[in-house]
């Protein structure tokens, strides 16, 4: 029961989710408006899940005196820190905003902008031309990197044109047919998911 | 050449370095030619009446700011320019509060809009469970948003989500994801496809590959594809010029890391 | 040189996360811990604000406002997990989350593939249309996974699928390096002029 | 409350539903009729062995030789994410090797849920195979919930204990490039499958052996060999056939046709 009876009401949701989105019938009650709504409240009872995990690993990793120890400290105080601040502020409250847009931008933009160097060195060890496959990968990126930052069209006229060409003819039927294909697959697992074939998430990947 | 073989990747890393203090010390202008999907996006709008409604949702957060703030920026002033009235509601907290602060600018420059909140623009902010209350929200928008905006007022004295009450084409004329990857799949599947609205995506230059199936298959209408097509737009809508600089810095990048993949495989070539 | 605190603020963590490109360091830990902490804490705190603190004031106490209290204990159940011989009832909120959003993808999906098949009807009178549903089709073959000796014609299909892939994944590299550059241009930009007083 | 939007009526689909109903149909029944034949045994197809699979073995075995650990990890994302989902067969397969050699497996993970998830598949892994002695809570890790301190963390960990093998099966998002540098600054054989399409270039260029998309999918459904997950696979395949003939079809009414496309029209109603 423990582990068969969340399954099945797994199951009935998404029996319920597909009848009330197709069929005209019990669409016109209005039920799936309701249901969303009460779904998208126990997301959000369930928002502090991490939060407890992060406190549970660093006050661990605290008591124990692990190496790095002082840095949960430094987690922690942030952590409870800015969600105490937004306990009793609005996040458009002049303290919240100010962290929000001079502390956690900053370091959230360079982040993001860590990639940049990490691509290059990317390019620099994995984009060699060793087969006509790893050659077509090469062409394909440079042709792109060129026509997209506009350089390709100051070169030569027709670039632009090549670029719209491939986007247009291989990229929209390369991508199509994996897109299709991760169609079949998401939609094969939620089948398997439904049916009950598909239960790791109970914890136990064979049943 | 042995040397190059085990070059320490932290040269290469200089150079990135290197090369973006060299684009931000002497800027480089780039004006790109507008292309025909930047063109069909600015015509959307352009054919826009005065109080059509415009349902703008944004997805991209802190990090991805650099690249679609411009491009936010220019879409939301050309929308203001036509007297659209817009919906703003956002995939993440983060997503809301950026949304907030790219329509704050906009608004300060047109008196209908600047003190028109509640009336010619809304910001319904962030709920758990994006894709759902996305969803919900094509059959009633206060509902799906539980009655209140981003800032926690409520909406039912607020007379835009009286003219604009679901997010479908009774109500609305056109819908924008501004995207980093995450919410074009949601718009295409829970908002185009069921109802019809004609969405454009703002992207990131990243994704703009990803989405040719969709534009190919008339899922969306058009598609503003990261940077260059900010310049672009923002040249065709008559809207301050601030993504040609960051044409010219991909220009630079993009040359810098041709250089680097030639001198891989160099490296690679030699016996 | 910027005299605002913010500007400095901003500065000094940009740096710190840059440093981390030379070698692991205090600066960059203590950045990270501070991220980790803040993202943590700013998206706890604003789905409060933004969310549990309106619905439990104007909803939850409102007429028929009672049917809220069954979604909020349902995800609160997710919180046993951390109680000691209570984990099996954090298996109700994940089964039936799973569930549902298994329903999303089996209503709302098949939808857009069927736009993306008809999107493909395309009439056979160009040498791009022909191409385009060469490539399509080629795409189709690579992922054909029941034939373990696929006979010729899906071979050479699937080997043209192939190129037209990696010429996709080619072009998305293209696009992704000049994002991320973009990304990386407004911060250093933001340090050499906000913070140096330097350029333009 | 008011209904937008024409076409309520007598109708029993909503409109603009009957090809994604008859879609979702035609696979649920393809589906059925497969898991029918398998639970009495009858003849199946056999599955094309995918080169990623067949390494994970190997991958153990290298790193037996060389002494060093294996690293797998499902990704950033929770376990609502069908891809993360599909990590947990892999593992088992993973672990069970892992158990035969008596070599470490260590497993990263950025989610709570998916931790807890993962240590149990494990440690059930290890008791099935005779070897529970050889469980060590210590090798199942939650890093953190944010991908970015979560791949600096995976780096860290890979100049410390270099992992001869690096299993990334799952959802990945910006990190995943961090995480195939670190692999190869470790010199780690590296697998990696994915739907995310943005990594997939990186992926691609960067790893030993990838699997795109639908592949990993189906690798998750075979990898186990139980008859009644792989029959599944191969009505999605039928299903595939099914659209490409579709298309083909479409093409051919569209150019005899012309605009009007009765095929088309009908599959939209």
């Amino acid at each position: 029961m423990r582990k068969e009876l969340p399954i099945w009401l797994g199951t009935m949701a998404g029996a319920f989710v597909v009848a009330t989105r197709w069929f005209t019938l019990v669409n016109a009650t209005g039920v799936d408006r309701m249901a969303d709504r009460l779904i998208v409240a126990s997301y959000a009872a369930a928002a502090a899940v991490g939060f407890i995990g992060l406190t549970r690993v660093h006050l661990r990793a605290i008591d124990a005196r692990r190496p790095l120890w002082g840095y949960s400290i430094v987690l922690l105080v942030a952590m409870y820190g800015y969600a105490g601040l937004l306990f009793f502020l609005p996040a458009s409250a002049p303290l919240p905003s100010w962290i929000f847009l001079n502390v956690m931008g900053p370091v959230f933009s360079t982040m993001y902008g860590l990639i940049a160097f990490f691509i290059t060195s990317a390019a620099y060890r994995a984009f060699r031309v060793r087969n006509l496959e790893s050659g077509i990968l090469l062409a394909a990126a440079a042709i792109a990197l060129l026509g997209n930052s506009a350089v390709g069209g100051r070169i030569w006229h027709g670039w632009d044109g090549l670029v719209a060409w491939i986007m247009a003819v291989p990229v929209t039927g390369g991508f199509r047919a994996i897109q299709v294909g991760a169609a079949l697959g998401a939609l094969g697992t939620a089948v398997r998911v439904l049916l009950g074939l598909e239960r790791s998430h109970m914890g136990s990947p064979q049943g | 050449m042995t040397a190059l073989r085990r070059l320490d990747r932290r040269w290469l890393y200089l150079g990135v370095l290197l090369i973006t203090v060299a684009a931000a010390v002497w800027p480089l202008r780039i004006a790109p030619r507008p292309t025909r999907e930047t063109r069909t996006a600015f015509d959307l709008a352009q054919a826009l009446q005065p109080g059509a409604g415009v349902f703008v949702y944004v997805e991209y957060g802190l990090g991805s700011r650099e690249e679609m703030d411009p491009m936010l920026a220019a879409v939301l002033g050309h929308l203001a320019d036509r007297g659209a009235h817009i919906v703003i509601a956002a995939r993440s907290p983060e997503a809301s509060q950026v949304a907030e602060t790219v329509m704050g600018g906009v608004a300060a420059r047109d008196p209908a809009y600047a003190k028109g909140y509640g009336q010619t623009w809304v910001n319904l902010g962030y709920r758990p469970a994006p894709d759902v209350a996305l969803r919900a929200a094509t059959s009633g928008i206060a509902a799906a948003y539980n009655e209140v905006d981003y800032a926690g007022r409520p909406l039912a004295g607020m007379p835009i989500l009286q003219a604009l009450r679901a997010l479908n084409r009774t109500y609305f004329a056109l819908a924008y994801a501004f995207d980093s990857g995450d919410g074009f799949a949601p718009m295409i599947y829970y908002v185009g496809t069921p109802t019809g609205l004609p969405v454009i995506i703002g992207a990131i230059s990243m994704e703009v590959p990803l989405l040719q199936p969709y534009l190919a298959a008339g899922q969306l209408a058009a598609v503003i594809a990261g940077a260059r097509g900010a310049a672009e737009y923002e040249a065709l809508a008559g809207q301050p010029r601030r993504a040609d600089v960051l044409v010219g810095a991909s220009a630079m990048a993009a040359i810098y890391v041709l250089a680097v993949m030639l001198l891989g495989n160099l490296v690679a070539r030699r016996p | 040189m910027s005299t605002s605190l913010a500007v400095w603020t901003g500065a000094l963590l940009t740096l710190a996360v840059l440093s981390f490109l030379y070698d692991d360091n205090p600066a960059w830990r203590i950045t990270e811990h501070l991220y980790v902490g803040l993202a943590a804490g700013y998206g706890l705190g604003y789905t409060w604000q933004n969310y549990l603190r309106p619905v439990l004031l104007n909803q939850v106490g409102a007429p028929g406002g009672w049917i809220w209290i069954f979604p909020l204990v349902l995800g609160a159940l997710l919180y046993t997990r951390y109680i000691r011989g209570w984990e099996w009832l954090a298996r109700f909120p994940m089964g039936i989350w799973i569930g549902y959003g298994a329903g999303y993808i089996l209503a709302y999906l098949p939808r857009v593939v069927v736009g993306q098949v008809t999107g493909s009807m395309v009439a056979l009178n160009s040498l791009s249309n022909v191409a385009l549903l060469v490539c399509l089709l080629g795409g189709f073959a690579t992922f054909v996974f029941t034939l373990p000796d696929r006979p010729g014609l899906i071979r050479t299909a699937g080997r043209i699928g192939r190129y037209a892939i990696l010429i996709a994944l080619g072009v998305a590299f293209g696009g992704t390096v000049l994002y991320r550059f973009t990304l990386l241009y407004g911060q250093v930009h933001f340090l050499v002029h906000d913070w140096l007083g330097l350029g333009h | 409350m008011g209904f937008d939007g024409p076409g309520y009526g007598a109708r029993l689909l909503l409109p603009g539903y009957l090809g994604s109903a008859l879609l979702a149909a035609l696979l649920l029944a393809l589906m059925l009729i497969c898991l029918f034949r398998a639970r009495h045994g009858l003849r199946m197809p056999h599955l094309r062995r995918l080169p990623g699979i067949r390494v994970l073995e190997e991958m153990v075995g290298r790193a037996t030789e060389m002494g060093r650990p294996v690293h797998m990890t499902p990704g950033t994302d929770d376990p609502r994410n069908p891809q993360v989902l599909a990590s947990f067969p892999i593992l088992r397969q993973l672990a069970l090797a892992a158990a035969r050699y008596d070599t470490p497996l260590l497993h990263t993970s950025a989610d709570q849920i998916v931790y807890a998830l993962s240590d149990a598949t494990i440690q059930q892994t290890y008791i099935e195979a005779g070897r529970a002695s050889l469980y060590d809570p210590e090798h199942v890790r939650y890093l953190s919930d944010n991908p970015f301190a979560y791949a600096a963390a995976v780096m860290g960990m890979f100049r410390r204990e270099r992992p001869a093998a690096n299993v990334m099966f799952g959802n990945f998002g910006a990190e995943a490039l961090l995480l195939i540098e670190a692999g190869a600054d470790a010199g780690s054989l590296q697998l990696a499958a994915t739907s995310n399409i943005f990594q997939l270039p990186f992926f691609v260029a960067g790893c030993d052996y990838t699997l795109i998309g639908e592949e990993m999918y189906v690798a998750a459904a075979s990898v186990s060999g139980d008859p009644m997950l792989r029959s599944t696979v191969i009505a999605q395949d039928w299903m595939r056939l099914v659209v490409a003939l579709l298309v083909l079809a479409g093409a051919i009414v569209h150019t005899l046709a012309g605009p009007s496309d009765p095929l088309r029209r009908w599959l939209q109603r």
